[in-house]
């Protein structure tokens, strides 16, 4: 099987459904003949002609507006937004356009397009490069939030979104372009290439919205994570020596309640992770409807553990990051209280 | 108490006039030539700036249509032209007073632009996807959508296709190639940039029109379209329908220093027409020729239309607040209809008596099929819309969570 | 004391920092010579000068953008939106923009600005005149969002916002403009004036943020709320025969977490509601706060009452609306578990 | 593999050259005569329309400084131009070397700009703020701001007067008149017009002066502040520095079919001005023009600066990825040092000598202060950042939530 890093699976889903559906283009900021900064879109405009996969404006805007046109006119877009830092100028085109052209129009009209765009911190890119921004589309019917945490599911969940009807946005763990990362800053960087995950097929394959991952399987504790942090907490689980329910949720909207209750019913203890800004974060919502589904199963508080209320500093990146440390303050502080 | 007036350095645009002010529109010149050139359709976009500052008119005052922008329309595209008017403004009149008795929320009436409509609609192939405001319902209309469903739209009841889920005059007709409108003002602009896109990379020759109010060319839409349009030769006509106002700004306030709004588009580098928006064969022949240049690959044109908005914003509006009672009437452009109508009289082709009748004729259609939509539901009673119809069309299929809330509200019902 | 409705507080309010504080500028979209489409705004131009209080371009992005601009130099613009569902064009300029300045410069910059916008539905405005986007920033870090229910408060708050030193979103819910509304649509309108909220004192007091107004004491549950629900709410506890203890958070960042835990620490009981979209609603963060504080003291799950994740729909307005009966569903369920 | 050729309708600019073709840029005329003219700097806008397809140049490649717009700087202010480009070069460069050894995270040159920063900023007073990019260090090396401040920034320690919060270059300098620079383009365009209407309201002179990347302009705020200045008439200077590229766009990607960036301020009824953005002293003359023309009342102008990015976007960027190594070298408009030291030898007030002692000195120069930067802290070792500055300055307060985060940090450090 080919051993692929998540820009190669990235890369490679696109290329797939280039090759099937010539409805699929892709365009953005330096996406064109450049390859895009991560290079997840390197050589597609080669392959598949300039027509398929350009360079865009500097406008975000402007990129998801063009993306609701041509695919209310039958294309399947695949845009990208440099950063997620950057989405904002787009986000009344995602919010108030893509999300709702379908109900606006009672389905007359869809918007079947795909945003992707590079979230969260580790890279030292301070204020406008490392934010995680998914709570605030997660609150918008009508759109899908997909973060995938390793190269097979960045692919199969790709696929999935650009053959979706609805509009997705899907969100890349920056931090695990390369390797999965667990956390800590000082050890030398794992590559994709020794990890099975690493291992992902060729051609089409698609991984379903809706369908939590297992991580790890135990009965101590249930661990709710995404993108980046899955790593950090199945690194901090097994520092502290806990048997934890691991999922890696993949899907935020649509969400997998059904494997989030089946663990936390079992385990009665819950902790949520997120790199992003503690208050209205998705931990939130998870925090509500885990409390909603389970509450008569649960021991022990909820324990969020997230970035912290600020902006997401510089120098300072790994006192705000949600590192080993504070995962595992979480686990000891849920697993002592009683 | 008296007003106070700016002290400060900072420039504040204001009207010419306010309630109370007698309005004098003579500084607007009217030109009497009509001397722009009609420039072949793949001219460099710079050739057409003059166009931008100028003003394209085909019809005279004393009805006589001249120079090269006459489109020579046929008597049958004359008399459907000037029916479509007839209809669009009988339509507003009914809806006006039938939202006064509290029969719908709401509504927007397009009097005195009804040829910016008319005439775009008719210079348009029919699948051409235009991407309208709420005031161009006269697209709708010269297209032949079901007025019955335009009403039942506006009725939120069981006739409206959207099944009430939009405020009315947000139609959305794909069939009629009327893209869904937005309540959100310019978001359309560049939609309609990437669905022209879309038409050049299927090689298709089909073209979008994007329309937006005069007060909306504020919004980064705006700009995003004329980019992009500029930078793919997107096959699309971008118009801005300056009205004079939004709600209660005057143009002013989104022209500031500027000379037109066509000229926004110079800069891009896109032709750039600006028509006289109360002429619908000015507008006609200019639309003809943006159309022809977007379908030959020639790029995109940024069409003003110059019109008057003689009515209120919409039915929640009362323009007396902030503009002079008769400024509409002394508005020197005159009335869409009776130019054309006193062009169709000199031709030979019309006179006032079938005037009045088709007038009389338009109203009696539109008052039966309103009668026939309203017999559907309407808001003073029951919209005859089922309340589970708003969990619907959220997504292709509703995920778990809606499921779970759609059980929810059937509990609540119980 | 003098008897206003909210519109007339809120215009008050603005009346009386104009008064005060030439650096007091009010600007937004028909706001100068028209007074705004909920006339928020009239008479203030013809008051205090042109300059002082004009029209905007209808360009949300483009006016929040000034006031940053103004606010870093020293002046105190408050900026109207004309409707909450058309801030986000100006979503970038408050989330990275007004929100950060004063991070990212480390104090060398600040943007005390406001920004009003009118929330919620009630009115018959459907998908986009009806939004209740506060979630999307308390999210925010850096940023203050407060929405008052009554005219008091309205004005008191909106003084206090003016007044603060950092960037403030006031939200106004509009069908609380004319009178309080209990949520049901068929009653005859109700005016402020008959309401001792109504009495609104002349001249300058602020309602400080992070500080819940109690509506009702009681000790069967606690009802968290803000804006129009508060007045739904109230009644619906009366017609359910319910001794609720009703708090009117007014301010949800900053958030008074000291009263809602003394409160459900007491009851052990809780239910949240808003008008908003449920999934990652402000409710998802109240219930996570409740959950972290009083988990030992909740003898029931928490209970969200929202809107639908469904656009807000037009003609099935009441349908989507979280009203009595809803409302009433939520006290009987929280009421009736054990 | 062969390269697929576009083969649908949809047109997709590309650049001249890749990698791989010999950059030709013949195509691109220098104007040898400097016939724009300088117009009274209260002028109409549009009478500046040409000046937005022109080119305004003072220096010829022999060192002549001839035409209207020569600024006649004295001897000392051509010395101070010369040795502010030099040392923000010097600056640059050992930046660049420090962060390739891990001194830093992230570092941006402006090599090949510095006449943009540079005249610009001895053209405003030095209370104008100016709203920079990330390419304007010069503004602050003009302005005497402390090098080493600025370097303590980028290496984000303890000298740091952003105390780490922002990543290297986003410098923020009150005190020499310099925005807190943002990292999300465009932004700060229309700040800068609010801050310009703040000065208009409180009837003082001062300007803002706003700046953006060519490839910048496509984000609505480039609109948003074109139409607000256009509007409220603001005394603010609005510049495009046109260097080419946008990390490995092309220019042609933002501008389309426009003919320039400075033409896009035509359209609002803005002055516009195009400048050879090599030439520090036509970069000077213009933004003199402007500012007069701004403290004047005569509102805002827009200003292309035609440069060209010499080195790569950023540390983090390769541009003989995308464009041929060579291109540099063969920009028709030279390096601004060596424009103006062929001008300054030709005024017999430099000579070679001269320029290769001061080359030396500022290197040491800057290799010193940066000596001293470095010992205050680097992310190669321990930057002396305290961790719990992360919590300051969200708010003038932290609320409760934020103190309990604080709280929380705390612990998780025992
Ligand atoms: C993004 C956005 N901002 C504000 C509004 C509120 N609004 C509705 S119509 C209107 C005026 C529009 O004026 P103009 O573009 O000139 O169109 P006209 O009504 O004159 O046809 C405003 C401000 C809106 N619908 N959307
Ligand atoms: C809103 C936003 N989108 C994208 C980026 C990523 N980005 C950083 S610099 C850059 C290119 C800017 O090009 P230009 O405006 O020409 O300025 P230059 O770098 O040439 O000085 C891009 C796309 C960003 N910082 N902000
Ligand atoms: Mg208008
Ligand atoms: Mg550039």
């Amino acid at each position: 099987m080919p051993q692929m890093n998540m820009i190669e699976a990235i890369r490679d889903a696109l290329d797939v459904k280039m090759g099937q559906d010539k409805d699929v283009l892709v365009f953005g900021e330096d996406v064109g003949y450049f390859g895009g900064v991560f290079r997840c879109t390197a050589g597609l405009q080669e392959k598949h002609g300039l027509h398929r996969c350009f360079d865009t404006p500097i406008s975000e805007g402007g990129i998801v507006g063009i993306a609701v046109g041509m695919a209310a006119n039958g294309l399947r877009p695949v845009a990208e937004i440099q950063f997620a830092d950057y989405i904002y100028p787009g986000y009344d085109q995602i919010a108030s356009e893509a999300a709702r052209l379908r109900y606006r129009s009672n389905g007359d009209f869809t918007a079947p397009l795909t945003i992707r765009t590079p979230v969260g911190g580790g890279i030292y890119g301070g204020t406008t490069h490392s934010q995680s921004p998914e709570s605030l589309f997660t609150h918008i019917a009508g759109l899908k939030t997909v973060i995938p945490s390793n190269p097979y599911d960045a692919k199969g969940l790709l696929i999935q979104a650009i053959e979706d009807n609805d509009p997705v946005l899907f969100l890349e763990p920056k931090r695990l372009y390369n390797g999965p990362f667990d956390g800590d800053p000082h050890k030398p960087a794992v590559s994709w290439a020794k990890h099975e995950l690493g291992d992902v097929p060729a051609g089409h394959y698609t991984v379903p919205f809706e369908s939590a991952r297992k991580v790890a399987s135990g009965d101590d504790l249930t661990i709710l994570c995404y993108g980046t942090m899955v790593w950090v907490a199945e690194t901090s689980a097994k520092m502290m020596g806990v048997d934890a329910d691991i999922l890696d949720l993949r899907s935020l909207l649509p969400l997998d309640i059904d494997a989030i209750a089946e663990s936390v019913k079992r385990t009665g203890r819950c902790l949520i992770l997120h790199e992003a800004t503690r208050t209205s974060g998705f931990g939130a919502e998870l925090a509500a409807q885990v409390a909603e589904a389970c509450f008569y199963s649960l021991e022990v508080p909820i324990f969020r553990v997230t970035g912290w209320d600020t902006p997401y500093p510089h120098a300072q990146e790994w006192a705000y990051f949600p590192g080993q440390r504070r995962v595992c303050g979480g686990i000891r502080t849920i697993m002592e209280s009683q | 108490m008296t007003k106070k007036p700016n002290t400060s350095r900072l420039h504040i645009p204001e009207p010419p006039f306010r309630p109370g002010d007698t309005p004098d529109y003579s500084h607007i010149s009217v030109p009497a030539e009509h001397t722009l050139a009609k420039p072949d359709t793949l001219c460099e976009g710079h050739e057409t700036s003059q166009h931008a500052l100028g003003l394209i008119r085909v019809l005279r005052f004393n009805g006589e249509a001249v120079g090269e922008w006459n489109p020579n329309l046929s008597e049958e595209q004359l008399l459907k032209a000037l029916k479509d008017m007839m209809m669009t403004r009988a339509m507003d009149a009914r809806m006006f007073t039938m939202q006064r008795q509290g029969k719908m929320s709401f509504y927007m009436k397009s009097t005195g632009e009804e040829a910016m409509s008319i005439g775009h609609a008719m210079a348009l192939r029919s699948d051409d996807m235009v991407f309208p405001t709420y005031r161009q319902q006269g697209i709708l209309i010269s297209r032949g959508a079901s007025i019955k469903e335009m009403m039942c739209q506006c009725l939120s009841n069981a006739g409206d296709p959207l099944d009430g889920k939009s405020i009315p005059v947000l139609y959305s007709f794909k069939k009629h190639g009327f893209f869904s409108i937005s309540g959100n003002l310019g978001t359309q602009l560049i939609q309609g940039v990437g669905w022209a896109m879309a038409n050049a990379y299927r090689d298709e020759d089909g073209i979008a029109s994007v329309i937006t109010g005069e007060g909306s060319t504020a919004e980064g839409d705006f700009h995003y379209a004329l980019n992009f349009a500029s930078t793919y030769r997107a096959p699309c006509i971008i118009n801005v329908v300056n009205n004079q106002w939004a709600i209660s700004s005057f143009q002013g306030i989104a022209m500031g220093e500027g000379q037109s709004f066509a000229a926004r588009g110079t800069g891009y580098g896109l032709a750039t027409l600006r028509v006289d928006g109360n002429d619908v064969l000015a507008v006609y022949a200019a639309t003809a020729w943006a159309a022809e240049r977007a379908r030959r690959g020639g790029g995109a044109t940024v069409i003003e239309h110059f019109t008057y908005r003689k009515e209120g914003h919409s039915t929640s509006d009362d323009p007396s607040k902030y503009r002079p009672e008769d400024e509409p009437d002394v508005w020197p452009f005159g009335d869409p209809i009776e130019r054309l109508k006193a062009h169709m009289i000199l031709l030979g082709l019309w006179d006032e008596d079938r005037h009045a009748e088709q007038e009389a004729a338009c109203k009696k259609e539109i008052r039966e099929i309103y009668k026939q939509a309203e017999a559907m539901g309407s808001l003073s009673g029951d919209t005859n819309v089922n309340d589970f119809t708003m969990f619907e069309q959220v997504y292709e299929t509703p995920p778990r969570h809606l499921k779970d809330q759609i059980d929810m509200f059937k509990a609540e019902q119980d």
